[in-house]
């Protein structure tokens, strides 16, 4: 019997001897080196996948981190400073710090504000019914309202709101750029996300004349040039009778909040003014304003 | 973590122990179950020939007699029973390719004055829940006590007297036959005392 | 005829995947494209043949001569590991476009139960010889392409479905894969 | 058995509710708006401005490119504005607003020329006029002519086909101008056939158009180098890839152009264009106009100037009627429904449906019963509704690789689909992104 | 490593959080292939958790003196040997459960689950991490391989642990003892495993 | 403007096919099976196809709204037809808890659990006539005798269907002229008048309604002719080479659901493939599955399990057999 377990023991060890060796051959013969940093900095990142930083997902990232000489260039918008920093360590290299940025939506033109005059049939994406024309509404600029933005968020940081205007729940908001890529409309912007969430930004896109752009919607920037005027930072400029607001040299002093005339200037988060008197006519505004400060209050619960 | 470099002495040497360990225990636990595992076989045949069969002590499965039988492929299994050197009856393995699905394999096991003692099941690949009802008791229990030189092993339909399977007289047709063949290889070489 | 029930038997009746369940792992990990399917059909119908070939020879030429069966599983699992691991060398070397073809299923083989069971069931086979075993090798190939190939092609349009949220994933294709086998079951007692 | 194109193509109601009306011509409007996007390329460069006298037949916008084409005014008056107008794409566009000039001379006489047979153009010359006339494709691509009449030295063109097939529902205007100018119709064919040295030419025209296909025959009896083929009812018939397969049986390739299979094809009203252009120097300012729809009083077919508001033309057969939902510039398969009736005419419109609640309203898309119907009508052997499935997964790659590029929008599939898919929809912007992502490439 | 596990979460994981059956598709051939009644299910458990334990302990214990290079066939061998070892066990011992897993003794080899926990825990981690973890993964299959073999023998014989609670006459759904049987139940017990597993986690 | 213009792409008009047009279509084409199948089994043949066509839509309605929260379809007719068509491939003494399982594997799991009308896979009325079929092999092949006006309630007396007869006759060693002597004439195959599935056995009822779905163009030809003519050819050869081995091919073709299958259910849209290539290719398959599973395996009817099978098929026919596009090289290659 003891025969048995001999020769067992001398059949397996000498398939086990067999095997090494080979398996020896394959490792010398056919080494492939990869280098362990890119899974290492893999693991770090966030791997949300989304292609904010420009590569086809978070592996690719890596590789192109690993492999470039300076990465100042490449940021993560999802994992942000802190996961670049972490980059950083593992590779040794210098990372710039970014600004936070997130997605702001820059029309105010809902349903009550902003008429419609013709009615859509499709299918329901932003993408396809501006395929078509400009919109159920007289503003070629402004929101088409099917959502596109919303539908690619990964993060669920966007919804549509009753008005049928998407809002972004910056505190979900990672600033990876796709709702920005899937607006037809080129509506979102990514600002500075500044302290506590300040912002002040034009909330319309409406490049008509005026008297077009306000016939089309109650809010919408008619070009006046009073912001520009009252900005003491010359930070607003003015094209195609629309404002723009320069976050790099906006101080966020709200002066142009007060002088525009249809409340196209948003501003978010800031602590609530002494009350004004509202005017009577500008009722409908009062109610996008006051739709604003709501999103503020969420931000600032969470902040 | 402090892995071992990977060289090929090492390698080697590491796989050639592992191997040998596994090896010598490996021979040593199949030594210490080389026993049981024979007895284990053993039982199952014993179990069928207990079932089939009225007490008896002597080795039936030392003793199996394999009879030529121009019905089987193969040749047919036949235990004669004693108990302490008394006749008590006789297994016999009958088969019938005619089931459903092919092969039928029971065993058969009779009085010493032809009637039958029990019936059971060996092998059958038939339908689930139609022809595999063979292997219950309802069904083996009509042929307990019958003697086949009276009791007709076909199914009613074609005018026997075997109540079929629901839905599965070929079924009950091939166990009939597998029935019939074991009978007729227990009165070829039935005992003549 | 043997051989012809032997295909038609793994193929069809008694399909490796679909009612023995072996090699449930690549059928649904590496099936979510035809084409992939394709080259893991082949790399699988490549190393199943090989190791049948050389485990029927072990086991006949070994293991029984010296009364070590009971060594038949772990010989088996080793020779069959090793054996993929060369295979991959010498494709690597002598055909780099069938490496890059078969070889990056190769080392999903290694630990796949139908390498291995298929080894082990041709063993069994009624009448056995070493060309009937092989060949046995090749129909459960066969079969096994034949069930991964179909399901990828189903996996590819379902992609396009909008598939219940809760029936996503694995449970549709579990399900696929059921009705799958309940459509084969038609090809009982074929042998 | 007619000739038709093998493959796909529908049948929809007919609904020719004007072929046997008399073309009218429309009453100069006060005031045009032309667009300076009216073809397919780069809009015309503006060289007039604000408040500039300009003449009728000048040219106010320039070509702008090669594929391009001069925009001549269509009236005699005075620049009033250069506006962003809302054009017929559904978008505001460079516009430039003309006021007409009501003692202008040239804006009351009505120019019916006599016909001219004999050709003393040059060839060249003709080639070049054509360019200056403006003239652009009038079946709807409004591809600049002179672009595809430029031909390579290398091209063997030997087929000039004609469209004059208007498979379009309800559309007449090209059947119209067929019976009231066959003769010039063939001598702007003979013109061509100088140009491009080309010896066969054949009419298409489908068989719901007897009386065309007669008097066409009649016109070119002289000429047997100009054959009349009258074709099945199908549509769409009138797509130049199907047209020169069911006449001729050549299948232009995959992502090539008729002149691959050496042919050529033009519109009856393309050549009725070049035939004034040539004979008597006149650009092309103004065409032929169906203005139909079942609920109109007075519908029938105009000659209209470019640039004339739609509401004229809606106010000429008795305004919009009671419960219109739906009003679209062109027919119900090609054309595009627009805003409102401000829009105004261009060279690319062929006519006006103004259509009612009941037809206007789209039916709710359910899931696709994988019938195959949009797959058998699709006349360029596509399958619409995976190309439908894979743009809405955001598959483009392998839509491209299912061929979505070579869709023509006929929406045939659309047409026939029993769970009301909008696949032309999504083929459209499948087709969008789809080639976005070719541009990146390159 | 310094890190200290929770040896509870560490147990805990395997049944449902990372269960091998529902969640990692780990093992699926022997799931699926001998489920037919509660008991082979539980059977085929429990010596695939002993295989896991085991074998997760040889493998924490001798980490260290394993080139890398060798690490997978060393592995396999290990677990190979125990495999065997169960095989003439319950060959021995438990001729009846022998005789109906049949081929998937074997096959617990190439069971991915223990090759992979041996490659991604026990490699990793000391050794009573690695029986808990092995104990855990190994009850979480258990409980999965049961669970569905009681569904189908349930569904499919109208039995449980071989206890008849219908009467012999009685119409089972003989469907789900055959294999279409198993991939079909196992698909619609994922379902409720994930409603179940996600509506607590919320 | 009270209503706004409306602005949609293009096309603008639509033809007036709808999908629940199709499915009524259906509907009508199978009413005279459904007289014949009355006729001939009497009450439990409508008690049969009510609780089938009710548990169907039922559990399409519950299973949408409650289980899946999605919109309802029910009124697409499409789980109306797959009730029917169940109830039509069931014996008509089927014991009533069993259709209503049937119908709840039909559309919840090889209906809905895909998503809905449309995405399913396998044909649901078959699926759950196999899962039946092979859960309860006993109750599913004993049918009812068929008795012309069949006023009795319920049908006590059982008999064998003509495949049925055949195969066990031949298992049991008898050769085709004595068990042809068992076999109903082929006036009754044609007419109905022999046991079998509720709403099979009616050849000429079924080729009736075949035609009008012909006529109505809700199917084309390719597959119900492809599929027959496949089977008359396949049967013909072994009747050719041992007629008394093998059934000629006219009880092949009257016989079991080859005409119900080949009209009613190979022709399933959903889930049959979309070029008229594909389609023969497909009717290719399920007439020579039939045909090898009437004579060679276990069943004596092939034709539920051939269509699941070549169902499964389909996405890969679909694949491979595409519409040659416009302007492509002549000879379409196969890629
Ligand atoms: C799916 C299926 C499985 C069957 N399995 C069996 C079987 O295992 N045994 C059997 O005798 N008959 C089986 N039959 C039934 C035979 O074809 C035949 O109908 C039956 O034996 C007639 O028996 P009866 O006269 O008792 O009804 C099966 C039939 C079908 C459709
Ligand atoms: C679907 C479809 C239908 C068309 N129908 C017509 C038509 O009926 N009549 C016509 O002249 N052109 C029609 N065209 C345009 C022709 O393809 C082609 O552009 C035109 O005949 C070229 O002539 P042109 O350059 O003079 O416009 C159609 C195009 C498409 C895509
Ligand atoms: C970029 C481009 C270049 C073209 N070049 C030519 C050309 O050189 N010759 C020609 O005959 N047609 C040319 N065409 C016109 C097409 O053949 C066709 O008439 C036009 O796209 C509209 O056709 P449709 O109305 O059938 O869509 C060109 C079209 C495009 C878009
Ligand atoms: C011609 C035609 C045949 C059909 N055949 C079937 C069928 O065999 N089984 C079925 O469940 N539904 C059938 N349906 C209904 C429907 O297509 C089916 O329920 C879908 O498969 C569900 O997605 C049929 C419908 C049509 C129009
Ligand atoms: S809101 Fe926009 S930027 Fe922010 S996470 Fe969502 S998609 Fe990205
Ligand atoms: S912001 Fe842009 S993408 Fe979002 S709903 Fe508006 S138009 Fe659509
Ligand atoms: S896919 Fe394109 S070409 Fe084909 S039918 Fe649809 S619109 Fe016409
Ligand atoms: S016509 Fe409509 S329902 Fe039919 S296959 Fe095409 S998209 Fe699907
Ligand atoms: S358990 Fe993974 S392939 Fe079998």
């Amino acid at each position: 019997m003891i025969y048995s377990v001999l020769y067992s023991a001398i059949l397996l060890s000498s398939i086990g001897v067999v095997a090494a060796v080979v398996l020896f051959i394959v490792s010398k013969k056919f080494y492939v080196y990869e280098n362990p940093k890119i899974s290492e900095v893999e693991d770090v990142l966030p791997s949300a996948n989304c292609g904010g930083c420009g590569s086809p997902g978070c592996r690719a990232f890596a590789e192109r981190l690993v492999g470039s000489e300076d990465i100042s260039e490449l940021f993560c918008p999802v994992g942000g400073n802190d996961v670049m920093k972490q980059v950083a360590d593992i590779l040794g290299k210098e990372v710039a710090e970014k600004d936070p940025t997130v997605a702001v939506v820059r029309c105010q033109g809902g349903c009550e504000v902003r008429p419609k005059t013709t009615e859509y049939q499709g299918p329901k994406s932003c993408a396809i019914s501006a395929l078509i024309y400009s919109g159920e509404t007289d503003c070629q600029f402004g929101c088409l309202g099917d959502g596109d933005c919303v539908n690619v968020c990964q993060f669920d940081a966007m919804y549509m709101d009753d008005n049928g205007l998407p809002v972004v729940i910056t505190d979900k908001c990672t600033s990876c750029g796709a709702c920005v890529d899937a607006c037809p409309r080129n509506i979102i912007e990514m600002r500075p996300r500044n302290k506590r969430d300040l912002k002040v930004f034009v909330g319309c896109l409406n490049e008509d004349k005026g008297g077009i752009a306000r016939k089309a919607c109650n809010v919408a920037c008619i070009g006046c040039s009073k912001c520009e005027d009252v900005c003491p930072k010359d930070a607003i400029s003015m094209n195609n009778n629309l404002a723009y607001i320069d976050a790099e040299l906006c101080t966020l002093c709200r002066k142009c909040v007060d002088v525009c005339p249809t409340h196209s200037i948003i501003e978010t988060n800031f602590p609530p003014k002494k009350v004004k008197t509202p005017k009577p006519e500008e009722e409908t505004v009062a109610v996008v304003k006051t739709e604003a400060k709501v999103e503020s209050v969420n931000n600032e619960t969470n902040a | 973590m402090s892995k071992k470099e990977s060289t090929f002495l090492n390698m080697t040497i590491t796989l050639f122990i592992i191997t040998l360990v596994a090896g010598l225990s490996l021979g040593y636990v199949n030594d210490l179950t080389l026993e049981p595992k024979a007895k284990a076989k053993l039982e199952r045949k014993v179990n069928a020939l207990k079932q089939v069969l009225p007490e008896f002590n002597n080795n039936l499965v030392d003793e199996v007699t394999l009879i030529k039988s121009d019905k089987a492929k193969d040749n047919v299994e036949v235990y004669t029973a004693k108990n302490n050197d008394n006749y008590v009856g006789t297994a016999v393995v009958g088969s019938s390719e005619k089931g459903y699905s092919g092969l039928v394999k029971i065993m058969v096991g009779f009085n010493p004055d032809g009637s039958i003692q029990n019936i059971v099941v060996l092998e059958q690949k038939e339908t689930p829940g139609l022809g595999t009802k063979m292997k219950e008791v309802k069904f083996l229990n009509q042929f307990k006590g019958k003697n086949p030189s009276q009791f007709n092993l076909k199914p009613k339909k074609d005018g026997g007297d075997v109540d079929a399977l629901t839905g599965a007289t070929i079924s009950t047709r091939a166990f009939g036959e597998a029935t019939q063949m074991a009978y007729d290889v227990y009165t070829e070489t039935k005992p003549k005392n | 005829m043997d051989y012809i029930l032997i295909l038609i038997a793994a193929v069809f009746v008694n399909n490796i995947v679909l009612s023995q369940f072996l090699g449930i792992c690549p059928f649904l990990g590496v099936s979510n494209k035809v084409s992939t399917s394709i080259g893991m059909s082949g790399a699988v119908l490549f190393v199943m043949t090989l190791a049948t070939l050389v485990t029927y020879l072990i086991h006949q030429f070994v293991l029984v001569p010296s009364g070590l069966e009971y060594l038949r599983t772990i010989s088996f699992i080793l020779v069959i590991a090793s054996l993929v691991q060369m295979v991959e060398i010498i494709l690597k070397k002598v055909s780099p476009p069938l490496y890059q073809a078969l070889g990056v299923f190769l080392p999903l083989i290694t630990t796949n139960c139908a390498v291995l069971g298929g080894a082990i069931l041709a063993l069994g086979l009624e009448g056995g010889s070493l060309l009937k075993a092989v060949f046995f090798a090749i129909s459960n190939s066969i079969g096994f392409a034949l069930a991964l190939i179909v399901f990828a092609s189903i996996r590819e349009q379902l992609e396009l479905a909008n598939i219940p949220k809760a029936m996503q994933g694995v449970p549709i294709n579990l399900l696929v894969a059921g009705l799958l086998s309940l459509a084969f079951l038609g090809f009982a007692g074929l042998v | 058995m007619l000739k038709t194109f093998p493959k796909g193509g529908v049948h929809p109601e007919e609904n020719k509710l004007t072929s046997s009306k008399a073309i009218k011509r429309m009453p100069v409007p006060k005031v045009v708006y032309v667009p300076i996007a009216q073809h397919i390329g780069i809009p015309a460069e503006i060289i007039v401005n604000q408040k500039d006298k300009v003449q009728k037949g000048q040219v106010v916008a320039k070509s702008g490119g090669f594929v391009s084409s001069n925009i001549h005014s269509p009236v005699a008056g005075t620049v009033t504005k250069l506006d962003m107008i809302v054009d017929t794409s559904g978008y505001k566009k460079q516009c430039i607003v003309i006021r007409t000039d009501e003692k202008d001379e040239s804006n009351q006489e009505i120019p019916e020329f006599p016909l001219k047979k004999e050709i003393t153009m040059e060839q060249k010359d003709i080639l070049q006029h054509i360019s200056d006339s403006g003239i652009v494709g009038l079946g709807g691509a409004t591809f600049p002519s002179h672009v595809k009449l430029d031909l390579k030295n290398d091209n063997k063109v030997d087929y000039l086909i004609i469209n004059g097939v208007e498979c379009e529902p309800y559309l007449t205007a090209d059947h119209r101008l067929m019976l009231e100018k066959a003769e010039e119709i063939i001598v702007g064919i003979q013109i061509l056939m100088k140009a491009l040295h080309i010896n066969k030419a054949v009419i298409g025209i489908e068989n719901n158009k007897r009386d065309a296909i007669e008097v066409l025959k009649k016109a070119a009896a002289d000429d047997d180098r100009i054959q009349v083929a009258a074709l099945q009812v199908k549509y769409p018939q009138g797509s130049e890839k199907q047209l020169i397969k069911a006449i001729i049986g050549r299948e232009v390739p995959k992502g090539g152009l008729p002149m691959d299979v050496g042919v050529i094809v033009h519109n009856v009203g393309t050549i009725f264009a070049i035939y004034q252009a040539v004979q008597y120097d006149q650009p092309l300012t103004e065409r032929v106009v169906t203005v139909t729809g079942k609920n109109l009083e007075k519908a029938s077919n105009f000659w209209v100037k470019i640039g004339t508001p739609i509401k004229d033309l809606v106010e000429e057969v008795g305004g919009l009627p009671e419960g219109t939902r739906k009003i679209v510039n062109g027919g119900p398969m090609m054309g595009k429904a627009i805003k409102n009736t401000d829009v105004p005419v261009t060279k690319g419109t062929s006519g006006i449906l103004v259509i009612s609640e009941d037809e206007a309203s789209r039916q709710e898309p359910e899931n696709c019963i994988r019938c195959g119907k949009c797959v058998f009508v699709c006349p360029m052997g596509l399958e619409p509704h995976l190309l439908m499935n894979l743009t809405e997964k955001g598959m483009y790659e392998r839509a491209a690789s299912e061929d979505v590029m070579t869709c023509i929008e006929c929406g045939s599939c659309s047409y026939v689909c029993p769970s009301h898919r909008p696949l032309l929809d999504y083929i459209r912007f499948g087709k969008s992104i789809v080639k976005k992502l070719n541009t990146a490439k390159n | 490593m310094a890190e200290q596990i929770n040896q509870k979460e560490n147990f805990l994981k395997g049944i449902i959080k990372d269960n091998p059956v529902f969640v990692m598709l780990l093992g699926m051939c022997p799931t699926l292939g001998v489920t037919s009644s509660a008991f082979n299910g539980l059977g085929m458990g429990i010596a695939t958790l002993f295989v896991l334990v085991m074998s997760n302990i040889v493998v924490s214990l001798i980490k260290s003196q394993i080139p890398s290079k060798v690490r997978i066939p060393a592995f396999i061998i290990i677990i190979a040997s125990f495999v065997t070892i169960v095989e003439m066990v319950l060959e021995a011992y438990i001729p009846f459960l022998f005789e109906q897993l049949g081929i998937f003794i074997p096959l617990i080899v190439v069971n991915c689950l223990i090759l992979g926990r041996a490659e991604a825990f026990a490699s990793k981690n000391n050794t009573i991490s690695s029986i808990i973890d092995g104990l855990g993964m190994g009850l979480g299959f258990t409980l999965a391989l049961t669970i569905l073999g009681a569904t189908r023998e349930i569904l499919g014989n109208g039995s449980i642990f071989d206890f008849k609670f219908l009467s012999d006459n009685a119409s089972t759904l003989i469907l789900f003892i055959l294999p279409p049987g198993a991939f079909i139940a196992l698909a619609y017990l994922t379902v409720l495993f994930n409603k179940t597993t996600s509506s607590k986690t919320n | 403007m009270a209503d706004p213009i409306i602005i949609s792409a293009s096309p603008h008009v639509h033809s007036n096919k709808s999908t629940k047009n199709l499915m009524y279509d259906v509907l009508y084409a199978l009413i005279p099976a459904f007289l014949v199948s009355i006729y001939v089994f009497g009450v439990s043949a409508l008690v049969l196809t009510s609780v089938a066509v009710a548990s169907c839509v039922l559990f399409e309605y519950v299973i949408q709204k409650y289980l899946l929260k999605t919109t309802v379809t029910v009124s697409d007719g499409s789980a109306l037809i797959t009730g029917i068509l169940l109830a039509f491939n069931l014996p008509s003494n089927l014991p009533i808890w069993m259709i209503i399982l049937g119908s709840l594997v039909a559309i919840g799991v090889a209906k809905l659990s895909f998503g809905g009308l449309g995405y399913n896979i396998f044909n649901p009325a078959l699926v759950g006539r196999v899962f039946l079929l092979i859960s309860f092999p006993v109750q599913m092949t004993s049918w009812p005798t068929a008795v012309e006006n069949n006023t009795t309630l319920v049908d006590a007396v059982t008999s064998e269907t003509t495949l049925g007869i055949i195969k066990e006759g031949l298992m049991y060693g008898d050769t085709m002229t004595t068990i042809s002597e068992k076999l109903p004439s082929t006036i009754d195959l044609l007419l109905g008048i022999t046991g079998g599935s509720a709403g099979e056995m009616s050849a000429l009822a079924l080729i009736l309604g075949g035609i009008f779905l012909l006529a109505r163009k809700v199917i084309t030809w390719h597959i119900p002719i492809t599929i027959l003519v496949t089977m008359t050819v396949m049967t013909g050869i072994f009747w050719l080479i041992n007629p008394e081995q093998y059934a000629n091919p006219l009880i092949h073709l009257l016989s079991g659901g080859a005409i119900l299958g080949a009209f009613y259910m190979a022709t399933d849209l959903v889930t049959s493939p979309m070029t008229k290539k594909g389609m023969i290719v497909f009717a290719i398959g399920i007439g020579v599955i039939t045909v090898v599973i009437r004579l060679f395996g276990a069943y004596p009817e092939g034709v539920s399990f051939a269509i699941l099978i070549m169902n499964a098929f389909v996405p890969l026919i679909n694949k491979y057999f595409k519409p040659r596009r416009f302007g492509s090289p002549i000879k379409s290659k196969i890629v």
